[in-house]
């Protein structure tokens, strides 16, 4: 799909994914999620004990343009879940109480999510990376409906996890306001030439 | 084997070999229907209507063998990523299908005579209707899934788990014991058939046989033309801006 | 370490199998609409055939399997699709427990809410369609060895289709055929107890294609998901 | 000016009719589905009831009407949510032709690429299913005549399940009941040419259940769809 | 669901919906539309020949969450579809063209719909505003996915509605940068409320 990219990310580092409609950077945050396989090249990734490995996918959270919260379950009931599916146990009360106020839901916790407005309901999306420790966070358009508070809210748990050593790819339109590196994806070679190649 | 991965060599193998399978096709096709239908005798038992036999086997044969070649490639396209093979299972489903509709329509021509009417449910006939149905699931599959290389993909996964049927259909005249005879010809202590009517039979199965590869190598050169059309549109409308 | 791994496995996959079963059975759950659709289809028979009860009594093992079996192909069409669309399979395929686990917990989690329900349920039907006293033993005792094949074969066609808009219909089309062999043992089976010969054969052939349904199932099931996320 | 309205009028519904029959013949559509539904599930009767010849007629035209009437309902359950899910309903309702105009161009054009094509295919199954000779001229009148029921009835079903999620299987449960007048009706016409009677009386009934349906169908449809959008 | 809600709109208007999320503005633009009815109140609407008349939907445009295209269908045939829809004559080839042209669509025009990425198939459901001529456009967050060149796009094609008297409702959290009166739905009571009064 790509050509010519080539780059690394390290701990504490904000990527920002920019570029045009189309460019292919929700392409490209699933490629790093290991759901599409590159056709050339590789992808490897070095643990902290200095050896290179694939990618494992317990080191990812993603959050794309679908929000994967159930409408018939509560807001509870849903991180409830998501803790439970990434990590075996069920989600303490104390991370639930945190991930819930950085995005001003704790009013909304016991209300099925079918309710909820659609920035509610991509506030509740987010939720997910104060839920579960994850080193790598990818997220798709996060500011997306998002109220100023909220926008400011995300910001911060952004930058609080860089500082912590995490990783944060993000695809927008809208500056975040963290610094970072910013990728820019119309500089990369566009989708399907590589294929080209093959065919003609 | 990655040599015919490229389709510019698969287009000038099968050019080279397109007109000798033409010519082998229009000879078998001439000498299996003339023995067919005038150089052999009537059966003593079902008198002319034998003569149905000629197109009806061998048509049965093709259905099971394209469904295994269609097996075959999608293996090949599943394990080794194989762009042709993907193309080469799409090529041949339509075939398998027409082959398999040819085995039941005769057969069910044939049937009203011999057996008093056009259908029963017995194994034989219902594994190859299930036959049918693969095939048909095969070529649904290719078409409603938006992107060509997951369709063929996901058929092929299809393909893969509907083997189950072949012996089904093969060993089900022994199995059930039903209306439609065991095998005479395709069998491992050699064919049970009178030579006269062995003939006809076997010229008609390698005219099948000629035909089926004329097709496929058509309607691969097709397909191959296809895909490099769509990869064409697709590198055009993602060409970046004023690159040209 | 590796102790602790393989529990937290476990609950992950208990996680899921709970999940699905509680939501096969909320609010716009497919179990629920899967038993009446069981229970209409059967007695719309009546309504086609005419009631004339010996005629009921021939047909009745094969008209509740077959309407069992296409209820259970209604309810697994959207195996994996509700979830492709909101998004949560992202979320567990990259959960800890990886795609095959994952596919084996929710094929469980439907027999348990959907496909055994149609068991337990089927003999109330069997006195609809005026069952011989003497085959409820064994129609129960069919469809509770032919029901998981319906769940583990009708997951691949879940799983084919699962980026496929309209999947649901086309499954239909991509199943059915491979229900076939489920569909006589089970019947041959009932209709065995029906005439009073013994229905072990069948059920053991029965046996055989709920095992291999097992295997090539979850196999197929998890490469196609694995596919469809590209 | 009145004039210049009327005809638009009538160039937006042909041109709803036109779109939904595309769309239910194209990738992905219903209609090919539906057919395909309908030649396997008759099918694999045979398979539960067995093989024999006279029991397979006795049962032909009943099946073959269900069966007709099922894949009715599942490519029917989509009428209004596939343009609910991706907003274009919002557009439709919006459009200068009402939503009383639109649910009609709808169900014309939902029975044209799917109900009448099973109309058509039927005396093909009538031949797997060994229907006696004289009866299938009746089985494709009555189909004729029965099928825009099926369509108009179930069209009342797709808008009160519009908003729901897995409005499929709910879909049934509701219709189906709804749908056994056709169905007598129906097969009381093949039935009646089977046993050499004189089908017209049920056709004539058969016809009646259309009318009401036609009109009881498209206002209730209408009424259901506005609920279900606020 | 409102309480306490009175204000109107008037040609030439360009009305920015602002508020919190959950604040009603999706809601109040279905209101508009009329695919909600009042509880109590009513909306009047005033023609050119100074009759007060109920909504017809024949003057109003909707753009939602969701983008009413269809994937299988190129852009073409779903914009055709569209002004057939909506006028029932076929769009003629200058109007099409005009469309494409401001969201430069034209290398899209003839892809189906299902490869478009998401900022594509936004700008693909925005281009109805430019195919059919209603007066009232009725927006839900306009810019969701636009990369910068379409928003300023989008924020010229509603300036020039403006300009020629039409009416423009968008409710949005970032700003268009197009000058018009802001209706803060923070302002009035929150949903339930009014329920609540008929009850206790
Ligand atoms: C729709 C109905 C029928 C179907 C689906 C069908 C299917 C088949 C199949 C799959 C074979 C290949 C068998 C093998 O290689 O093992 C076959 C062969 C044959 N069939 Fe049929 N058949 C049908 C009707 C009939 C009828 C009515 C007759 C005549 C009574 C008949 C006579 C034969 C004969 C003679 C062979 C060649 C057997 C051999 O030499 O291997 N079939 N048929
Ligand atoms: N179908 C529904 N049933 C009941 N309440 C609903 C429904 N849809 C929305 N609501 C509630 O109505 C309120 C207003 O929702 P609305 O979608 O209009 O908000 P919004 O201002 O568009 O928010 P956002 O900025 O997040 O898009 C929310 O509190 C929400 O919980
Ligand atoms: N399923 C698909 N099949 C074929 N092409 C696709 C598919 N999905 C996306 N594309 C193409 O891949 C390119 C990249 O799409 P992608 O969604 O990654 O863009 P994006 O940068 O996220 O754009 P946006 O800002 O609009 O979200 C687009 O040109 C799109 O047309
Ligand atoms: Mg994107
Ligand atoms: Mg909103």
């Amino acid at each position: 799909m790509f050509d010519r990219l080539d780059f690394s990310f390290q701990a504490g580092d904000f990527v920002c994914l920019t570029g045009k409609n189309g460019s292919g950077k929700s392409t490209f945050l699933r490629f790093l999620a290991g759901f599409i396989h590159p056709e050339q090249g590789e992808l490897a990734y070095r643990r902290a004990d200095d050896m290179f490995s694939e990618i494992v996918p317990d080191d990812f959270l993603l959050s794309g343009h679908q929000n994967g919260l159930k409408p018939g379950m509560t807001l509870r009931e849903n991180a409830d879940f998501f803790v439970r599916l990434m990590t075996g146990t069920p989600a303490s009360s104390s991370i639930l109480e945190n991930a819930t106020e950085i995005f001003s839901m704790a009013a909304l916790l016991d209300e099925p999510v079918q309710y909820f407005s659609s920035g509610q309901r991509h506030r509740a999306a987010l939720m997910r990376f104060a839920l579960v420790d994850r080193q790598i966070w990818l997220m798709d358009e996060p500011t997306v409906g998002l109220d100023a508070d909220n926008r400011a809210a995300l910001a911060s748990l952004i930058t609080g996890h860089t500082a912590r050593g995490g990783i944060v790819v993000a695809a927008t339109h809208d500056p975040l306001g963290v610094p970072g590196v910013t990728l820019d994806m119309d500089a990369f070679q566009p989708a399907g030439l590589a294929l080209e190649e093959a065919w003609l | 084997m990655h040599r015919f991965a490229n389709p510019a060599q698969f287009n000038r193998l099968a050019d080279a070999i397109l007109p000798w399978a033409i010519g082998a096709m229009v000879l078998l096709f001439a000498a299996g229907l003339y023995t067919a239908f005038f150089a052999s005798p009537p059966d003593y038992q079902q008198g002319e209507s034998v003569r149905v036999m000629y197109i009806h086997a061998p048509a049965a044969w093709m259905a099971m063998f394209i469904y295994m070649v269609m097996a075959v490639a999608s293996f090949t396209a599943l394990v080794w990523r194989h762009p042709l093979a993907l193309l080469a299972g799409r090529a041949t489903a339509p075939l398998g299908a027409m082959f398999t509709a040819l085995a039941l329509l005769t057969g069910m021509l044939w049937g009203k005579p011999m057996w008093g009417t056009y259908w029963v449910w017995d194994g034989r006939l219902t594994s190859v209707l299930i036959l049918f149905f693969l095939y048909l699931g095969y070529m649904a599959l290719w078409q409603s899934v938006e992107d060509e290389e997951k369709a063929g993909r996901a058929a092929s996964i299809l393909a893969l788990v509907g083997v189950v049927n072949i012996p089904i259909i093969k060993f089900s005249v022994d199995w059930w014991s039903t209306l439609h005879q065991p095998a005479s010809v395709i069998r491992l202590d050699g064919p049970t058939i009178d030579g006269s009517m062995l003939l006809p039979l076997l010229l008609m199965a390698a005219a099948y046989q000629a035909y089926f590869i004329v097709v496929f190598l058509w309607r691969m050169k097709l397909e191959i033309n296809r895909r490099k059309l769509a990869v064409a549109r697709q590198a055009m409308m993602h060409a970046p801006v004023g690159a040209e | 370490m590796s102790a602790g791994q393989q529990t937290s496995m476990v609950s992950v996959f208990t996680a899921i199998v709970r999940r699905d079963v509680r939501l096969a059975w909320s609010q716009g759950g497919g179990s629920l609409l899967a038993l009446g659709f069981f229970l209409i289809a059967v007695s719309l028979f009546p309504f086609g055939v005419g009631p004339a009860p010996q005629v009921l009594a021939r047909i009745a093992p094969g008209v509740i399997w077959v309407v069992a079996l296409m209820a259970a192909v209604i309810s697994i069409d959207r195996l994996f699709q509700a979830d492709f669309e909101d998004g949560s399979l992202d979320d567990l395929m990259l959960a800890p427990l990886g795609t095959f686990g994952m596919v084996t917990a929710k094929v469980l989690a439907h027999w348990l809410s959907t496909t055994l329900p149609l068991a337990i349920m089927a003999p109330a039907l069997g006195v609809l369609m005026n069952l011989p006293d003497g085959a409820y033993a064994t129609l129960i005792a069919s469809l509770l060895i032919g029901t998981p094949a319906l769940s583990l074969i009708g997951s691949v066609g879940a799983a084919l289709t699962v980026a496929v808009r309209r999947g649901g219909v086309l499954m239909l089309l991509l199943i059915l055929p491979l229900y076939v062999p489920t569909l006589i043992f089970g019947v041959g089976a009932v209709d065995a107890a029906v005439s009073l010969t013994d229905p072990l054969p069948h059920l053991a052939l029965l046996g055989a294609t709920t095992l291999i349904a097992a295997v090539v199932g979850l196999f197929a099931s998890t490469a196609a998901l694995k596919l469809a996320m590209e």
